[in-house]
């Protein structure tokens, strides 16, 4: 093929001769494969757009054969996984959008930056399938922060997410936050968008109608987030030095505009595929719309904006500027997008060409720079079933008993501690940054288990939440894969949600490494058991792999997004103890279980042992019965149990308005074990004193344990275990361990 | 000693706020402006009367704190 | 009554401050876009939260420079009402329309949560219908709210009865003299840093801020009963 | 020509910034740091010969935009 490339890049020959693709992340095999496909040798630019299209994050290279586990399907599902976003129905024409997606390597690199982009991203995946967002959470990791680079981390991290959401006016209206030192080095930055849409508005990423043009809208492009290994073969010269791939830096001031003027682009019913240039820009955006629609594409990029000067075919086709969309119309629409466009102040360019040959074509400075069979791109990427190996740490714990530590005696103390705990702690320090409020929707504001965003102009609402305990799944990837999802539920329920489907992040290490890769075919199994189990199927979700530190692999952390459909208004329900007089019920049962709790590593400072049990069928019958009684009027507060047990779920409901409680837990279990013990499928419901009696009934009524622990009332938390006094403590008290334990370590 | 430190965004990175500003100068009618970068100036009183450590120490403060130099540059001036 | 709501590109409490108007009082009201050039047809101006050119280089400051903001000069000059919300109240006051001006909150911070407020002056046509000393909640949301204002427009301040709010509980962001909102010398337009169009419903944790919706109605009613169109303190 | 663009806060209003900047160099002992304060460096491109015009059109430039002279001084430089 007749081309011109720079004089700087190497030829086919080059890159062959040098095995120069190697540091592009692609093996040799795969070099073969794409030169059987090309019938000739690739250029510069050509091995680039592969080994993007080729790579984890387009690919799923190695978690594919994994994610067929998951149930994707459902009465519900409008669009499952592949586009954008997964779409559920809420009835009445409605649907809701939503997915997640982590930035944990740009964060641990430009945390600011790196957190802006992340929510910039996954906003423009929930709009460019015609869906508004009304809502984002975020789930974050950390290492601990006694250490100065993890609170420079955390800060920043929290600025950037603040910075973006609430600049482009989406409400951050949940998430989590935990600190291990398995994170250290490695933090996790996973973020997720909610997004409303008619269901005749549904958009997919296809470039339909051979002939048609292909249009490109946002800022121009610059060298941003280039593939590292670009010009790590070139000498450091001042030149290559200014060339060098940028930090993506994120202008949410362009994506609102960009937003706004793409959402009024497809009410007007012009639009036929549109897709956003998330990673791998232009590349991945381009192959992925012609693959869809078996079409092909031409791209001229002489056209495309670009904002430096002397850029590459290279360069733009990997290009990670922000911001960017490309969308397919019929060409007499051309002047209408072009006018909306303008309305926002956006420029609206025509670069390429929908074709019908299935090969995407680059042409630039009078060259066809590239040509290539785009089905090699998007689906003839080799998958690999990669060794999986039980690691030694596994079978070692399986054996080790966590009721063995001696008493602790100061059961105030523990509470303190565990309360005290950053990873319990209130995290008001992060969501007071966030605008929570912004589109005035938000019925249950950050601090409750799940937040609610109503929809205007219905009795509707929409509960959401993000949940994985990562040392559980460290400790049990499957009985952990399926706590991520029972809590994640569970969270919905006690909300007054019924859960309708899940996005989720596969955080895991490298999966080069067959214990990593276990825990990976593990969890997924665990999860995708309990989807089928709570029939919400995984709508989409986002894999980030090779998530390592010095000491290795991070804990394993499948992210589970949840959002649920609150029926009624009158359903929404917070976790805080109401009024004086209120009683309170414990839902479930307590068993021995400390492996992987709050309590054993605050108390302890290990995590060891076997995670909670967890059984589907008793955490089913739980939801059932607290999602019936709320819509009986029955309940007054619900909080779900997890970390720190009951413990910690007492004196969290006591916070909300500063009630007190003073209550008496029937347990055959030693005290600290049966107060901080975190034993999954409990909540802990209050009632009216006159609804008591009809709330334990109807308990009665559907299976589920429930013991009657006390009243609400006064300002001190009073827990006493078979008469016995356990704890004793004034609210305030124990609310300034919990309010405090972030703010001051930040100071 | 007075340090004054400059601190620029790196010429490939993108400045939005920078784009913000010259936007609005055109539509304001000025239109002789090209490109507009948007820094930070900063004046620090440095009690220290040894100019080559406080070389060294106002370049470690730009290092550490003053900069973000994954995208930021900074130069910086001593004075007194 | 007819409501006008501006938008500037970035502006994200629009659809909010227009959302309030409907359910508190049910007047007309419009969306209308910082190119537009004429707002006579509007009794009262609403300029909402959000961040009016990403809000570069300072808050408010390109917004101001929109077409639209010298209706929002004439009709300031008009007697017209006119009510600044977060980066509305910055707007006002690049402006020129209100004193002083506003920077980074003292924590460097952004901060989103309800505040405590006390009406300082109930006698503007947006507080009307509050008693003076009343304490209500209403929600801040803001990195730049710290307001900053001379010794002497301060001395001013006092003088004309301009403080219209301050935080009762802890200063949020390090406000001279613990002020959270003011009102020009005329008091027909307020500028607040606060969010009374977040506070409207028990659903969304407050109604401290409905009355200020009730209150310019009633200013403009009384206004009209008594035949004055224009000027100071004509309601 | 290139104007570059110095604004600064007034000496009498607060620099929260500023503030917390000398905080943070105190807290990683560089205690020999004084008083900090941060202003805001710009680089405009100006696509003119006439120096004078030019002077007269930046000064317009900061006195409408660029710096808000309630808080805020500013001077500037022109060169090429
Ligand atoms: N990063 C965050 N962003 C926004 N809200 C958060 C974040 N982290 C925690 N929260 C909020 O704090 C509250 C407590 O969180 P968490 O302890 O994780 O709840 P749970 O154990 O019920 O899942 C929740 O309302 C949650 O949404
Ligand atoms: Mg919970």
């Amino acid at each position: 093929m007749a081309q011109q490339v720079s004089a700087k890049e190497p030829t086919a020959e080059q890159i062959a001769e040098q095995k120069i693709y190697r540091q592009f992340g692609v093996t040799d095999a795969e070099y073969e494969l794409i030169c059987g496909f090309l019938g000739r040798r690739p250029n510069y630019t050509e091995i680039g757009v592969f080994s993007v299209m080729w790579s984890e994050h387009c690919a799923y290279k190695n978690s594919k054969p994994l994610l067929k586990r998951f149930p994707t399907t459902g009465p519900r599902v409008l669009m499952g996984p592949g586009e954008g976003a997964g779409i559920v129905d809420i009835g009445d024409n409605q649907a809701v959008a939503f997915k997640i997606e982590s930035h944990n390597h740009p964060s641990a690199v430009e945390p600011y930056q790196g957190a802006a982009t992340g929510v910039g991203g996954i906003i423009r995946d929930i709009f460019s399938m015609g869906a508004r967002p009304i809502a984002l959470l975020n789930s974050l990791r950390f290492g601990r922060l006694e250490n100065d680079r993890v609170r420079y981390l955390f800060e920043n991290v929290v600025a950037g997410i603040a910075g973006y959401g609430n600049c482009i006016g989406i409400p951050t209206v949940g998430g989590e936050v935990m600190f291990d030192e398995s994170y250290e080095g490695n933090p996790l930055v996973n973020a997720m968008c909610v997004g409303l849409i008619d269901h005749d508005r549904i958009q997919r990423g296809v470039a339909k109608g051979v002939g048609n043009p292909v249009f490109y809208v946002g800022p121009a492009t610059g060298r941003d987030g280039i593939h590292g290994a670009t010009f790590a073969s070139e000498d450091l010269t001042a030149e290559s030095e200014a060339k060098r791939s940028a930090v993506q830096v994120g202008d949410p001031f362009m994506e609102k505009l960009v937003m706004e003027a793409t959402l009024e682009l497809i009410e007007s019913g012009i639009v036929l595929g549109i897709q956003d240039m998330g990673a791998a820009g232009l590349t991945c955006s381009s192959a992925e719309m012609a693959s869809k629609a078996g079409n092909g594409m031409e791209l001229y990029l002489d056209e495309v904006p670009q904002r430096e000067e002397g850029m590459t075919a290279y360069e733009m086709m990997l290009s990670e500027s922000q911001e960017r969309m490309l969308f397919v119309t019929e060409p007499q629409h051309e002047e209408q997008a072009k006018a909306i466009f303008a309305r926002w102040g956006l420029d609206c360019v025509k670069v390429g060409k929908v074709t019908d040959d299935g090969r995407l074509r680059l042409f630039h400075k009078g060259e066809q720079v590239a040509d290539i069979p785009v089905k090699a791109l998007v689906d003839d990427c080799p998958v690999y079933h990669k060794p999986s190996k039980v690691p030694d740490y596994y079978v070692k714990n399986g054996s080790i008993d966590t009721n063995r530590y001696e008493q602790v005696l100061d059961l105030n103390g523990a509470l303190k501690k565990v309360l005290g705990s950053p990873s319990l702690a209130s995290k008001e320090w992060v969501y007071s940054q966030y605008d929570y409020q912004v589109r005035t929707s938000t019925a249950v504001v950050p601090g409750s288990d799940a937040a609610v965003v109503t929809i205007r102009g219905t009795r509707k609402a929409l509960a959401m939440t993000t949940d994985c305990n990562g040392r559980y799944v460290y400790l049990d990837p499957e009985v952990g894969g399926r706590i991520a999802v029972a809590e994640a539920a569970r969270n919905i329920v006690c909300s007054g949600g019924e859960p309708l489907a899940i996005t989720d992040n596969l955080n895991f290490g490298s999966p080069e490494k067959p214990e990593v890769f276990w825990q990976m075919e593990k969890a997924v199994d665990g999860m995708a058991e309990a989807c089928r189990y709570f029939e919400t199927p995984v709508i989409g979700g986002n894999v980030s792999l090779y998530n390592e530190n010095a000491k290795g692999a991070i804990y394993p952390t499948p992210v589970v997004g949840m959002v649920g459909l609150v029926h009624d208004l009158d359903h929404i329900t917070t976790q805080e103890f109401k009024a004086e007089g209120d009683v309170i019920f414990l839902l479930g049962e307590t068993k021995a279980e400390l492996g992987g709790s709050e309590f054993q590593y605050a108390i302890h400072g290990v995590t060891e042992g076997r995670p909670p049990e967890l059984d589907l069928a008793a955490e089913k019958k739980l939801h059932g019965a607290i999602l019936g009684a709320i819509r009986q009027g029955l309940v007054a507060s619900a909080h779900d149990l997890s970390e720190g047990g009951l413990a910690a779920a007492l004196a969290e409901a006591c916070f909300g308005r500063g009630l007190g409680a003073s209550v008496d837990f029937q347990s055959n279990l030693r005290p600290d074990i049966a107060l901080f013990s975190e034993s999954q499928s409990r909540a802990l419901l209050s009632a009216r004193p006159e609804r008591a009696d009809e709330l334990a009934a109807w308990l009665d009524s559907q299976g589920v344990p429930a013991q009657r622990l006390g009243t609400v009332g006064g300002d001190r938390l009073t827990i006493r275990v078979n008469g016995r006094a356990a704890i004793d403590a004034s609210v305030d008290e124990l609310r300034k361990e919990w309010k405090d334990a972030i703010p001051c370590r930040m100071k | 000693m007075k340090a004054t430190v400059y601190v620029t965004i790196k010429a490939n990175v993108l400045d939005p706020q920078g784009n913000a500003v010259q936007n609005a100068l055109h539509t304001m009618g000025f239109h002789e402006v090209g490109k507009v970068r948007i820094g930070k100036y900063m004046e620090i009183q440095l009690d220290t009367a040894d100019r080559a450590q406080a070389e060294e120490r106002v370049k470690a403060m730009c290092e550490k704190l003053l900069a973000n130099t994954v995208i930021e540059d900074y130069r910086f001036e001593l004075e007194g | 009554m007819n409501f006008a709501v501006l938008v500037f590109p970035g502006s994200n409490c629009d659809i909010d401050m227009l959302k309030a108007v409907e359910d508190t009082v049910g007047q007309p009201v419009d969306y209308v876009r910082h190119t537009a050039d004429d707002l006579s047809k509007y009794d009262a101006i609403l300029v909402p939260g959000g961040f009016s050119y990403g809000d570069y280089l300072r808050c408010g400051a390109i917004a101001r420079f929109a077409p639209v903001m010298n209706e929002v000069r004439k009709a300031a000059a008009e007697g017209k009402f006119i009510l600044g919300v977060c980066n509305g109240f910055q707007i006002l006051t690049e402006a020129g329309l209100l004193p002083g001006a506003l920077i980074r909150n003292k924590s460097l911070k952004f901060r989103c949560h309800p505040v405590d407020l006390r009406v300082e002056n109930a006698n503007t046509a947006f507080t009307l219908d509050y008693e003076e000393g009343e304490v209500v909640t209403i929600p801040i949301a803001h990195g730049e709210g710290n307001y900053y204002c001379s010794e002497e427009t301060l001395a001013q301040l006092k003088a004309n009865n301009q403080i219209v709010f301050r935080y009762a509980g802890e200063n949020p962001n390090g406000s001279v003299d613990n002020i959270a909102g003011i009102c020009n010398e005329a008091g027909n337009v307020v500028g607040m840093m606060p969010h009374p169009e977040r506070a409207v419903s028990e659903l969304l944790g407050s109604t401290g801020g409905a009355r200020m919706f009730t209150s310019v109605l009633n200013a403009f009613k009384k206004r009209a009963e008594s035949g004055a169109t224009t000027g100071a303190r004509a309601y």
